[in-house]
């Protein structure tokens, strides 16, 4: 009986520590589907706004002020990096661009470090950290924090989707994703498209950057978080917002029940690859991802 | 030449970098002091330098081959990380350049008849491990009463972190106590739902924690998130720091892990380095000296001034080279007294390093605590089981020497 | 075509069947790209596909050559009867094509384009390639003058080393006839061989493609929207609309069947 | 004027075949290599053959390596650090237990396992494209790591579980190990190098190469014109892997000294995909070029500031690193984004034309 | 020899091509000095063989060539009074210049419903009016209409080609660039292409530049034409001169002195007679 409480406890707190996963996946996705750029730097971004949230806190500004500064600062940003790189790499192909990000994402952490140094900041922004027990003495434990995280991931998904699908300019974001040549003729502006979802990315990031911080503290061991993100972007297909849930879903409960469950037969520690294989054999059934677009393939 | 040139194979960068950095500025500033007020060191100045690894093996290796024939040759190397001195080891006993890995690096190390050039004192990995048992045995009113309990250890999953499982396999089967391994995967090591909620389930006596970097702070937010009791959960010397903790805030709070070095301000060293900060020649700021990782720093300065000074009694006072350093580390006694006489009394144990026993004669770690502002030292050293460790040492350090057709030089 | 009607084709006889398409069904989803067509492709012949856009005529040659795998029907080719044709098969018993949208490979020089279409005909393995010596290289130069005679035939000798990529449309048109023509195919399936061509260029083409007919007796299956070409060099037609087979005959009695012109050739094309 | 095409006249398909088409060209390669053996170790110091040109050329074989697989047959890979792993830790196992194989044997046989191990994970490149292949290769890039850790075994149960490399000399000249001078080790490496570059260069021009590259450029077309998706994709996952291991078991052997898997990490297969593209997708010579830039930069811009005894401090020079790093990345790719390879064939075209414009 | 609309002579061009020359990639000289004008409300084709700059001239106009790693390095191009160069591309459509680019370039991945509404993106919220051209571009290509909610990428090559040309049609454009719409297309609709460019060009007054291989069809609708051969123009006049001159007709309209030839009689490869040696 209580070990049905424990595989409950432990699918329940993996989904939810998967959906941490989805909101920096989240970053990547908006930014592919929107330019077809594999956005390597979004991890340094949640690293980056962070650090700029929590280096105004503790110059002693109001929440509310240092998140606004924050979010000012990712949109300067996404204008950079539309000015001084993707405008002059329109229509190179996608490992090109992702090359690119890349680039950007060494500036920008050497950048980051450069501002704000390499301490650990602690940050409290809040969020309630106390642990609800339900069934027979406790038997299951469900932390306030990871439901926090969670709903507020859900919530983002939600609007982002929604702003993908009916919108006008959600519409020429996949346009562009296509085809950036045929994108411009027909008059799609580019470079705003790309300051839009950079901004949004950014967003993204700060919001992801917040609730990882709470964590873990502001440091910059986030961007190698950063790296989860990749099998759950994977698996829920970069094209797809709500991917980015289920996959953060399916990756964090099977990851977690993995290595408690058959972790002990190989010596622990599966969990460093599980993500990984776990989002192969998805993918060997539906290439594309679980909500990707299917991929084209036609002569 | 006329200067003592000490490099520093530092890492003030990426995610390691708040562990690192505090450490190098205590080497710097010991260094910086002695240069400041003494001339140096029986009047010969020391040129320190710094080349940052950012904790990458290759990095450290082109760091090490940078530095060692600059300035005349490097005198001793602080690798300061595990594998660059794995990397390093025969390199520098090619190169005749003494390696410092002071409470890090390769235990077996401690054999100082197959690993002339190595140091480790005043500690290694096993002895620790041996005496955190100690301490808890004393918690429970001896070792008798560790019988038939579970233990549980969480280390990252990495040769550093599995150094002390034999030693613990050798401690449970002698104690008669079981232990669960939980290990975590080092790209992933912010990610420990999995283990804590097992360590939930099963209630461990002790939690023991081999961690490094972000892994320490993850685990102690998570073991408190599943209200585990913060008193039974014990670091070992590298996942006790500031770092470690002031992260994760309240929750942290009872946290224990073991050192060897005090921590604080309340030394009589600190009047000389203040003087060092008030003279504008601090590498640092000011509010940010006297933590634990700084204190290891400092230390690890003394321990190698003091080696020069053993050196130069024999060589005569001018710049040494690292052959003659390998002497003065071989052959350092520091007793209570002359830590006392730098100023250094709590701050540093005493060590005794002989030509087959680079660990120092009698390892002993301190426990101490964090009460959510700064760490406070709850016992008196500790010493390790060396009876039980030192063979475990002879034999791997033996199997290397196999391996590598190294003839092990007679110590007698 | 205004100009007035010249020549025609001459009445040729042709051999066995070589490829034989029978009730073929494809279907995508609730789209019926085809819808039970059969036909004959005779050896030696010169046959096109022709039909409105959509018709299902580039799905047609998929089925040939095996990309597209037909729910229904059977393909009968060198004496097997199979239901749907597997690439590899197709390629190595001497099945070629060219493709509607240009599928070169953009990044290689039209020389090596060309020698990949002898890929199936060299054998040398891994060790001679790595040293590029010895039986590689005389391999690999008899299959390198076996490609400069396409080069040549084809007169694209001043692009040899230019990446395809850049070549103008025209051209790459080309260097994809070069390169199938390169497999030494029995069967050459052309998908609008001259979709973006001016008239001579046009010409050109038509004179490759009846050379090739004559004298390798390359059996030809082509798509093609201009009436003046298909008419002129083909002896055979097969008409489709909305994936059904409308008409199957001569050009000239393709051209007079009143159900084409109704579907596709609009009013009298000459 | 002085460099050009026009005027060389080839006889035979097999002149016209050659590696280089262009004499100066020959000529400036065969000049390179030459210098190289017999010029380079005499002139550098310790340092620059032990700590610069070494891992340089070790870092160009795993890029031609991967350069073989992306560059060239146009499949992602983020594994190159688990294959060079595989390739280390063979090597070592083979070094370890049967002593009396020559080291160039050892190092071999390394890469072949690798190769091996490359293709079981290749399997799944027929299904999985594109950047999501990058995630059956991110599989073997931490699943491989981990089983080298966790499996006693590969390090014969040593306990510290780094094992050293052993030293193994040829010739009667050490090779290996720490005690090998830098000159001896950079000869070694510098002969791995050239020998597998040329038979990098062999490949990609004959029929396997051609394979690979229609494969990169339309998986469809080949499979159609009777290419094996398959086969090709795994032999170029094999031949790529087997670069990857000999690169992994030279950087053990020779460079570091140690078999640790940490040294084989996920960063390590970043950075041979940034020297990949940095130095151009599809060029042999830009593996070269880009390893070197992209191991150099760092450690350049760091001595630089040594050098010149700039007040700086370290963590400070290291953000600058970074920035400068990620600065020119972009700002080579938004000047030329097939790398620098493709640069120095702007460079000699202009040359070419010399002195006009164009 | 002018401009053959008779309304266009006083009027200001609408876009003028002056001298332009283009390089790819840095070396690859492509265009040496093209220049054209095409009248307000003209129909102005341009001509010439495989690879003359047709596509380039084109891009070159709309401002993409820079995603192709090429640049105008001298001469001007001026839209509307207003040099090409100083506005982007998504300008440009927003004055009302918009390109049917060569090759299709659909969207893949949307549906050839969004397909088209992605061309109204310049114009806005305009919601009715954008859902009466659609209904409008339904109208002119009855085909699109039934594959409305297929993928671009699944449609055949010429469904392509219809929605490449709806989409620009979409955007409501003051001229329209169109590079071989004809190509991939059956007869029967290149026919009625190019009455729906004729339809729109009377009635809408929108200016049409054409690059197209079917000189015959681009002859009978265009009123101008340029001639190019390797990145010049070698010849430029009325349509009814062009389709008159011998040259035009042997090479480019394949009538020989003795009419129309059949394909099949060509047997003697002809030498491409060069303006310039
Ligand atoms: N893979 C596919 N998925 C979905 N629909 C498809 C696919 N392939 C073809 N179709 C549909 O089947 C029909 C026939 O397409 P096909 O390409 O064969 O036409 P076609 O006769 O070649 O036309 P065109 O002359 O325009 O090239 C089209 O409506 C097309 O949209
Ligand atoms: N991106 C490019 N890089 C290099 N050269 C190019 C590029 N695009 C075109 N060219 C070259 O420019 C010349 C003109 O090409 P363009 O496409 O403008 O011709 P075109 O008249 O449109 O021909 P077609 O009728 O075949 O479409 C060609 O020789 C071609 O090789
Ligand atoms: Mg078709
Ligand atoms: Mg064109």
């Amino acid at each position: 009986m209580s070990e049905l409480w424990f595989f409950f406890e432990v699918l329940l707190s993996g989904m939810f520590a998967g959906t941490m996963y989805s909101l920096v996946a989240l970053g990547f996705v908006l930014i592919f589907k929107a330019s077809g750029v594999f956005n390597f730097a979004q991890g340094t971004m949640v690293l980056f706004a962070a650090l700029c949230f929590v280096g105004f806190l503790e110059m002693g500004l109001p929440m509310v002020v240092a998140a606004l500064i924050a979010i000012a600062i990712m949109v300067a940003w996404a204008f950079t990096v539309e000015r001084l790189v993707l405008r002059h790499l329109v229509n190179q192909e996608p490992i090109i661009l992702f090359m690119a990000t890349i680039g950007v994402s060494f500036f920008l952490e050497g950048f980051g470090e450069f501002i704000w140094g390499g301490d650990v900041h602690p940050l409290n922004v809040g969020i309630p950290d106390d642990a609800w027990f339900v069934g027979p003495d406790g038997a299951m434990m469900i932390q306030q924090f990871d439901l926090s995280a969670a709903v507020i991931a859900g919530l983002l998904v939600t609007v982002l989707a929604l702003f993908f699908h009916y919108t006008r300019i959600g519409r020429a974001l996949r346009a562009v994703a296509d085809d950036h040549q045929a994108a411009l003729s027909v008059g799609i502006p580019l470079n705003q498209i790309w300051v839009i979802v950079w901004s949004v990315a950014g967003f993204v990031a700060l919001v992801a950057g917040i609730i990882w911080g709470s964590r873990l503290g502001v440091q910059f061991s986030l961007s190698i978080v950063a790296l989860k993100a990749l099998p759950v972007l994977i698996l829920g297909g970069f094209t797809s917002v709500p991917g980015a849930i289920v996959g953060g879903l399916i990756i964090g409960a099977g990851e977690k029940l993995a290595e408690i469950y058959i972790g002990p037969f190989f010596g622990g520690a599966i969990e460093e690859w599980f993500a990984y294989v776990l989002a192969m054999f998805f993918l060997l059934f539906r290439p594309q991802g679980l909500f990707g677009e299917r991929i084209i393939e036609r002569v | 030449a006329d200067q003592i040139y000490i490099p520093n194979l530092v890492y003030k960068t990426g995610p390691y970098g708040p562990s690192g950095t505090p450490v190098a500025h205590g080497v710097a500033d010991y260094l910086a002091m002695i240069n400041m007020r003494d001339g140096g060191v029986n009047g010969v100045p020391i040129l320190y330098e710094e080349c940052e690894t950012g904790y990458k093996t290759d990095r450290g290796v082109e760091c090490y081959d940078r530095v060692k024939n600059q300035n005349g040759g490097a005198v001793v190397i602080n690798p300061w990380s595990t594998g660059i001195t794995y990397a390093l080891i025969e390199k520098a006993t090619a190169d005749k350049i003494p390696i410092l890995s002071l409470g890090y690096g390769r235990t077996s190390a401690a054999d100082g008849r197959v690993f002339p050039y190595v140091f480790n004192f005043p500690s290694t990995y096993w002895n620790q491990a041996t005496a955190i048992f100690k301490y808890i045995a004393d918690q429970e009113g001896g070792f008798d009463k560790l019988k038939g309990k579970n233990f549980g250890f969480v280390y990252l999953d990495h040769p550093y972190g599995k150094e002390p499982i034999p030693t613990l396999d050798i401690l449970a089967e002698k104690y008669g106590f079981t232990y669960d391994k939980y290990p975590v995967p080092p790209a992933s090591m912010t990610e420990q739902k999995s283990i804590w909620l097992q360590i939930r389930r099963s209630k461990p006596a002790y939690v023991i924690m081999w961690g490094w970097g972000a892994m320490n702070a993850t685990a102690i937010t998570e073991a408190s998130n599943v209200k585990y009791p913060m008193d039974h959960f014990i670091g070992n010397w590298w996942a006790a720091a500031e770092p470690d903790v002031v992260p994760v805030g309240e929750a942290a709070k009872g946290y224990k892990g073991a050192t060897f070095n005090g921590v604080g301000t309340d030394f009589a060293v600190y009047k000389d380095i203040n003087a060092l900060y008030d003279a504008g020649k601090g590498t640092w700021s000011k509010d940010q000296i006297g933590g634990v990782l700084y204190s290891r720093g400092l230390v690890t300065g003394a321990y190698m001034v003091e080696a020069i000074k053993v050196a130069q009694a024999k060589f005569g006072n001018r710049a040494i080279t690292g052959e003659e350093m390998q002497y003065g580390l071989e052959n350092l006694d520091l007793d209570a007294a002359k830590i006392a006489k730098l100023g250094l009394t709590g701050l540093m144990p005493p060590v005794k390093v002989t030509c087959d026993n680079h660990e120092g004669q009698n390892p002993a770690i301190l426990i101490q605590q964090w009460n959510g502002k700064a760490w406070e030292i709850k016992s008196d050293w500790i010493a390790a089981d060396t009876a039980l460790v030192r063979p475990l040492i002879e034999q791997d350090a033996a199997q290397y020497a196999k391996e590598n057709n190294i003839t092990p030089r007679s110590c007698s | 075509m205004n100009a007035p009607e010249v020549g025609g084709a001459v009445q040729r006889t042709f051999g066995e069947p070589v490829l034989t398409l029978e009730n073929i069904g494809l279907g995508f989803g609730g789209v019926k790209a085809i819808d039970g067509v059969s036909f004959e492709v005779r050896r030696g012949e010169i046959m096109a596909i022709i039909g409105p856009n959509g018709a299902g005529k580039s799905s047609m040659l998929n089925c040939i050559n095996g990309f597209y795998k037909p729910q229904v029907g059977t393909i009968t080719f060198k004496g097997r009867t199979m239901p749907a044709m597997d690439p590899h098969f197709a390629a190595s018993n001497g099945i070629a094509r060219t493709f509607q949208n240009i599928a070169l490979f953009r990044g290689m020089s039209t020389l090596d384009n060309l020698m990949t279409g002898r890929v199936l005909k060299m054998k040398r393995g891994f060790f001679w390639q790595a040293l590029h010596w010895g039986p590689a290289q005389k391999e690999e130069l008899e299959n390198r003058a076996y490609v400069e005679h396409v080069i040549d035939f084809l007169e694209i000798q001043a692009i040899r080393r230019t990446p395809v990529g850049r070549l103008p449309y025209g051209l790459q048109k080309r260097v994809e006839l070069g390169r199938a023509l390169a497999m030494e195919p029995e069967i050459l399936l052309l998908d609008e061989p001259m979709a973006g061509m001016n008239v001579e260029e046009k010409q050109d083409m038509s004179r490759f493609i009846l050379e090739v007919n004559e004298e390798f007796g390359t059996t030809i299956v082509l798509i093609e929207h201009d009436m003046g070409v298909v008419m002129d060099i083909s002896d055979h037609v097969v008409v489709l609309d909305y994936g059904r087979k409308i008409a199957d005959g001569t050009p000239d009695e393709v051209r007079a069947n009143q159900q084409v012109i109704d579907a596709y050739l609009g009013v009298s094309h000459d | 004027m002085f460099y050009r095409e026009a005027g060389i006249f080839k006889t035979s398909y097999a002149s016209d075949q050659a590696l280089f088409r262009i004499p100066l060209d020959r000529l400036f390669v065969i000049g390179v290599v030459a210098a190289a053996y017999l010029v380079v170790p005499f002139v550098g110091d310790q340092y620059w053959l032990g700590s610069i040109l070494l891992p340089s050329l070790i870092l160009s074989i795993a890029a031609l390596g991967l350069n073989i697989l992306t560059g060239y047959c146009g499949q992602v890979s983020l594994g190159t650090g688990a294959f060079m792993a595989a390739g280390a830790f063979m090597a070592y196992k083979f070094a370890s237990n049967i002593t009396w194989l020559p080291i160039p044997v050892v190092i071999v046989l390394g890469g072949l396992c690798a190769a091996a191990i490359g293709v079981a994970f290749g399997l799944p490149s027929l299904r999985i494209k594109g950047f999501y292949l990058a995630v059956t290769t991110l599989a073997a890039q931490f699943f491989l790591l981990w089983l080298f850790q966790k499996i006693p075994w590969f390090v014969n149960y040593s306990i510290a579980g780094v094992p050293t490399a052993p030293p193994r000399e040829i010739f009667g000249i050490l090779v290996t190990g720490a005690e090998a001078s830098p000159a001896a080790r950079y000869l070694f490496v510098l002969t791995f190098a050239v020998v597998l570059a040329l038979v990098a260069a062999n490949l990609v021009r004959g029929r396997i190469g051609r394979t690979w590259m229609a494969i990169r450029d339309m998986d469809i077309a080949a499979e159609l014109i009777g290419i094996k998706p398959l086969n090709t994709k795994l032999s170029a996952f094999a031949v790529s892997s087997f670069y990857c291991g000999v690169a992994g078991a030279l950087w053990s052997f020779c460079y570091i000294n140690t078999v640790e898997a940490s040294a084989f990490d996920i960063f390590r297969s970043f950075m041979v995909l940034f020297m990949v593209i940095v130095g151009g997708l599809g060029s042999i010579l830009g593996s070269f070029l880009g390893a070197f830039f992209i191991f150099l930069l760092p450690i350049g811009l760091n001595n630089a500031v040594t050098t010149f005894g700039l007040p700086i401090a370290t963590e400070t020079i290291t953000y600058i690193e970074f920035m400068v790093f990620g600065a020119l990345i972009v700002f080579f790719l938004i000047v030329e984004p097939h790398g620098l390879a493709r640069l120095w064939q702007i460079v000699k075209e202009k040359l070419r034309l010399w002195p006009f414009p164009y | 020899m002018t401009a053959a609309t008779e309304a266009s002579a006083p009027a200001a061009p609408l876009l003028r091509v002056n001298n332009i020359e283009v390089i790819y990639d840095h070396v690859i000289l492509v265009l040496r000095g093209v220049s054209l004008e095409v009248p307000q409300g003209g129909i102005v084709a341009l001509l010439g063989a495989n690879g003359a700059g047709k596509t380039t001239t084109l891009k070159a106009i709309s401002n993409l060539l820079g995603t192709e790693r090429g640049e105008v390095t001298k001469g001007s191009i001026e839209f509307d009074g207003a040099n090409v160069e100083a506005s982007s591309p998504n300008d440009l459509v927003k004055r009302g210049c918009i390109q049917v680019m060569e090759g299709r370039h659909c969207f893949e991945h949307l549906t050839v419903e969004e397909n088209l509404l992605t061309g109204a993106f310049t114009r806005g919220g305009d919601r009715a009016g954008i859902q009466a051209d659609l209904e409008m571009v339904y109208n002119y290509f009855p085909r699109l209409r039934e594959r409305r909610t297929s993928q671009a990428g699944y449609t055949s090559g010429g469904e392509q080609q219809m929605c490449a040309i709806g989409r620009a049609l979409m955007s409501r454009p003051k001229m329209i660039l169109l590079d071989e719409p004809s190509m991939g297309l059956a007869p029967q609709l290149v026919e009625q292409i190019f009455e729906i460019v004729k339809t729109i060009n009377e009635n809408e007054g929108v200016t049409i530049l054409l690059a197209e291989q079917n000189t015959n069809i681009a002859l009978k609708y265009a009123r101008y034409g340029y001639i190019l051969e390797s990145g010049r123009v070698v010849m430029e006049g009325s349509a009814d001169m062009l389709r008159n001159n011998e040259d035009v007709k042997e090479f480019y309209l394949g009538l020989g002195g003795e009419g129309r030839k059949s394909f099949r009689d060509v047997k003697q490869y002809r030498r491409r007679k060069r303006w310039l040696g």
